[in-house]
């Protein structure tokens, strides 16, 4: 903005103002709202919602942070349990990541997630910024993240635009994941025309605590403080939110919001060791990360897990662009910040913390037992909502699935109806063409642009088939960790597609000489809302879950990315399993290579 | 007595605890130091490590090499403390000028990790006397800004003076002039480079040799050649 | 030799971390006049021959497409050097 | 606001691949009349208050000192931007 214009003051929408006209018409249709959801949030009110509570249901309702049409479907993995699998599980699905104890007083905390539709858009950024969000989501449980996986889908390895795709996906998760100082242990690289428009980029971290370390996000103690910190509160990834905006400013309000997002991994380094440090020193009651929804999530998540009330004054959110109205800084997906809780008494500790790792910090408002989420700006009220309704009684949907009609015919059509080599050198031909496919070739490219000996405790990466980290320098203690998928399978036949990438996994991390311990996962789909998208999600969900049965390790936590498609064309059923196993001296490991001359060589299995 | 390596932690440093452990394997007692203090804490030798100090948005190790301990460091370099500088580390001495040149975006523009091959060119060093003369050593590389230039007559001094400590074999990973992996200065007591000594210290836990994967430890040398000078002096 | 200059600055609605970083350092040295900072790039191309306009055009396209990424960054100038503001070509 | 622009280059004796491989881009494309790209950084300082003398001065030492690198790049010039020329801070 330059000084000349100045910016129009916005109106704010006060929860008075909203009483006072129930019928003015909001954008709710555009913010992704049903009208029977919107109608929903009226009643759960008793009034229209103000600007601001509109826009924090529209994000936190929106299928990517309420699971609405997933949550039926995913309850199996908490429910498809049995004790062996409890045994080690000290944190299950729901919370920022499943914590499993892997002995010694040592626990490991680790989850998948996607970046697959900003990963488009803007290839550096978008994976770069997946990295570290789900690097924050390791560190909001009190752990510290000691390494980061890469699940990578591409289109044709020679569509021109694989190659805008590729090397920025590839270097933005290298630049972030480096600069974090976190080696990058393994993943995969596939190529398929599926994947053209729509590329998966699942990131994974994985991070290591104590026992007693444990910390869970939510806001207890009446009279605690709120407080944010890290980086600024920009304009990012708020798209959608400049509806509101328009709508609340009469005109000149601005225009440019940009719906990328740009990382800092320096800044998120330093929240990092600045959060280690908060730990160490017991200075918080709860953390929470600050990644899609931004604060309309922290301050509706903490609030729900906890005392169940907070009041917060958003005038005190430090804003990089001070145009930003209330509806915008709720929605903000500015990256590396995070929402911690305080004891009053502890305040001034906490801010010192802070200040030795020069992270901007601000105190937003309190714990309180009222039951009611309400946030403050420009001294009117512009939020007052049962933080449940916000975050964990969304809409949940049992949406209609149907069995594809052309699955028979895709699954009768087998490599059985291919003409054979007629002779050796034609077979010979058959055999180079297979393994001069892009899906079999060195993903080296690929891999030396990451660090994997940053930390010092890497005993397996690529190219072995799953990646070890020592967590005990002392006894050796070690955790292995492989990620699989195949999409391709999960088209014939989701129940054993999904099926097929965990026992892979499982495989590749019992083979490095880990036993199996934990799963997470990350479910690549298409839009819910298509009925064969659905049932090929259910069927690739039940197979996960019974799979795990039948391993008797549990899913302790993962990700639903849905409308991954081109067009009404989705991508093939893309279920990213990410196993976890436990050795109890790294020496003992397996690498995939062969060591010496001489060895013999086994095939096992049938 | 042990000896006492300090090891500078800057926002943005990532070996730098890697470093501390190689300290400390090669028996000697890793100090931390803090990059906003002016405070060496008496130490006798110290460490630069790895990382992205600040970012290194501006020019890699440009805003490090301004910190107030570097202004202690400056002073005990010039003073004869042996100094190694590690990747980022090296680029801090060179932004701080205890080292000549500049180092530059790699010439194919992305972040390299390999093993790499070295050949030490000067023992004649705090930190490499432990080497001998033309011995090849293997340690992990990983930098995206790691390619050594300067104008030709800095080039042609540092090559007459002896001046080149470590030069990169068979791959030249970064576009560096003249193969320059890493340098001394002319008493001795500072040294750069790119590759990193300290993730090369622990068997199981380096670089592939032709013995056993992941079996290297030639980057242990740097660290207890400096023991040695240290005792000695 | 003629130059066009190509200037490329991060857009202002996003963050520009390097920027933020060398703001930091000016702020650490004591400049407080100087409240932010954003880092861009400048290309020079070295033109042989006469630029007319038919290559300031191309260098225009150049500058959209390849020199600049559109999602995060504005061409702020495209424009031929006078001498001053040109560091000399070898 | 007002702000200063600080250009820095590569000294032109020394290697710049960057530009090189930019220049090499170019070739790619089919444009030959662009012989040489050479790649450096664009800053804008952005000033509360006035730009007077002294600021200006502190700004061509931060420059020389912080923005560059003596031995490796050129402080090409160091101006207040006419505002066709800068992008506008957020
Ligand atoms: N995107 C990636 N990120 C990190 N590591 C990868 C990636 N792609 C492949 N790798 C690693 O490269 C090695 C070879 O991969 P791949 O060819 O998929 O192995 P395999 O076919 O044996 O599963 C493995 O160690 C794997 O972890």
């Amino acid at each position: 903005m330059s000084d000349a214009v100045a910016p129009a003051i916005p109106q704010p929408d006060t929860v008075d103002n909203a009483i006072a006209t129930p019928d003015k018409h909001q954008p709710y249709d555009a913010l992704g709202l049903k009208a029977d959801e919107y109608q929903q949030i009226r009643e759960i009110l008793g009034r229209r919602p103000t600007s601001g509570e509109l826009a924090m249901y529209s994000v936190m309702w929106s299928e990517h942070c309420s699971y609405k049409s997933s949550k039926v479907h995913l309850r199996q993995f908490g429910q498809k349990v049995s004790d062996e699998m409890r045994e080690h599980l000290m944190v299950g699905m729901g919370e920022n990541a499943g914590v499993v104890d892997i002995g010694e007083g040592w626990a490991v905390t680790f989850k998948i997630e996607s970046h697959n539709h900003p990963s488009y858009i803007e290839p550096f950024q978008g994976a770069a910024t997946g990295v570290g969000g789900i690097v924050r989501d390791i560190i909001s449980m009190g752990a510290r993240p000691v390494a980061v996986m890469d699940a990578l889908r591409f289109g044709a390895i020679d569509h021109p635009d694989t190659a805008r795709v590729l090397p920025g996906v590839v270097s933005g998760i290298s630049f972030y994941g480096n600069c974090l100082g976190l080696p990058n242990i393994g993943g995969e690289t596939w190529f398929d025309p599926v994947y053209q428009a729509n590329p998966l980029v699942n990131a994974l971290a994985v991070g290591a605590l104590r026992h007693e370390d444990l910390h869970l996000a939510n806001a207890r103690g009446v009279g605690n403080k709120v407080v944010l910190f890290g980086a600024r509160t920009g304009g990012d990834g708020i798209g959608g939110a400049s509806i509101l905006a328009s709508d609340t400013f009469s005109e000149g309000g601005p225009t440019k919001r940009p719906a990328v997002q740009v990382g800092d991994p320096f800044a998120e380094k330093v929240l990092i060791e600045c959060c280690l440090e908060l730990y160490r020193e017991g200075l918080v009651e709860g953390i929470q990360d600050l990644g899609a929804a931004g604060i309309s999530c922290a301050t509706s998540e903490l609030a729900s897990n906890g005392d169940g009330g907070m009041v917060i004054d958003l005038d005190a959110v430090l804003l990089r662009d001070p145009s930003l109205t209330a509806e915008e800084i709720l929605m903000s997906e500015s990256q590396e910040r995070m929402m911690a809780v305080v004891e009053p008494s502890k305040l001034d500790a906490f801010l010192a913390v802070t200040a030795k790792w020069d992270v901007e910090t601000s105190v937003l408002g309190e714990v309180t037992d009222t039951g009611r989420l309400v946030i403050h700006w420009r001294g009117e009220k512009i939020v007052d909502v049962d933080p449940r309704t916000v975050a964990v009684d969304g809409p949940v949907y049992n949406r209609p699935m149907q069995r594809p009609e052309w699955l028979d015919a895709l699954n009768a059509d087998s490599a059985r109806a291919l003409p054979r080599a007629s002779d050796d050198s034609e077979l010979r031909a058959q055999a180079l063409r297979v393994l001069g496919g892009p899906n079999q070739a060195d993903a080296s490219l690929i891999t030396n642009q990451y660090d994997y000996y940053v930390i010092g405790n890497t005993a397996l990466a690529m190219p072995d088939d799953a990646g070890m980290i020592r967590i005990d320098e002392e006894s050796g203690l070690g955790v292995a960790l492989a990620t699989d998928a195949n999409g391709r399978y999960c088209q014939l036949d989701p129940y054993a597609g999904a099926q097929l990438a965990l026992a892979e996994a499982y495989r590749n991390v019992a083979a490095t000489g880990a036993n199996p311990r934990a799963v997470s996962d990350c479910l690549n789909f298409g839009s819910p809302e298509n009925p064969e998208v659905m049932w090929q999600f259910a069927r690739a969900v039940e197979g996960l879950a019974d799979g795990c049965l039948e391993l008797g390790i549990p899913v302790t936590g993962g990700n639903v990315s849905f409308y991954n498609q081109t067009g009404d064309v989705p991508i093939h059923p893309t279920p990213v399993v990410a196993v976890m196993g436990v050795i109890d001296h790294v020496d003992r490991r397996l690498p995939s290579g062969w060591q010496d001359e001489g060895e013999n060589l086994y095939l096992l299995g049938v | 007595m042990t000896v006492r390596v300090g090891v500078v932690t800057f926002p943005g440093s990532l070996d730098d605890r890697d470093a501390m452990r190689a300290v400390r394997l090669a028996g000697a007692e890793p100090v931390a130091l803090w990059h906003g203090e002016h405070d060496l804490k008496g130490v006798d030798a110290i460490v630069l490590p790895g990382g992205f100090s600040y970012g290194d948005y501006l020019r890699a190790g440009a805003i490090a090499a301004r910190s107030p301990i570097m202004a202690e460091v400056i002073d005990a370099a010039n003073g004869g403390m042996p100094v190694l500088g590690i990747c980022n580390g090296f680029q801090i001495l060179v932004e701080a000028h205890l080292l000549p040149g500049g180092l530059i975006r790699n010439d194919h523009g992305d972040f390299i990790r390999r093993d790499q091959k070295l050949r030490v060119e000067s023992t004649d060093s705090a930190w490499t006397n432990g080497f001998t003369a033309g011995q090849e050593i293997v340690i992990p590389l990983k930098n995206g800004e790691g390619g050594y230039i300067a104008d030709d007559a800095t080039l042609d001094r540092l090559e007459g003076e002896g001046l080149v400590a470590f030069r990169y074999v068979d791959v030249n990973p970064n576009g560096s002039l003249r193969d320059i992996a890493g340098l001394r200065n002319e008493r001795g007591n500072v040294v750069g480079l790119m590759p990193h000594p300290e993730h090369a210290v622990e068997a199981g836990f380096g670089p592939d040799t032709d013995l056993a994967m992941r079996s290297g430890t030639d980057g242990l040398t740097f660290f207890t050649s400096v023991l040695k000078q240290s005792v000695l002096n | 030799m003629p130059t066009i200059v190509v200037e490329v600055m991060p857009k202002a609605e996003l963050l520009d971390p390097a920027g933020k970083a060398v703001a930091g350092a000016i702020h650490r040295l004591g400049e407080n006049r100087i409240t932010d900072v954003r880092l861009g790039k400048r290309f020079e191309l070295h033109v042989d021959g006469e630029v007319d306009d038919a290559l300031l055009d191309t260098a225009r396209q150049l500058a959209a497409d390849l020199l600049s990424n559109g999602v995060i960054e504005d061409v702020v100038s495209v424009h031929v050097a006078d001498d001053a503001h040109a560091s000399t070509g070898a």
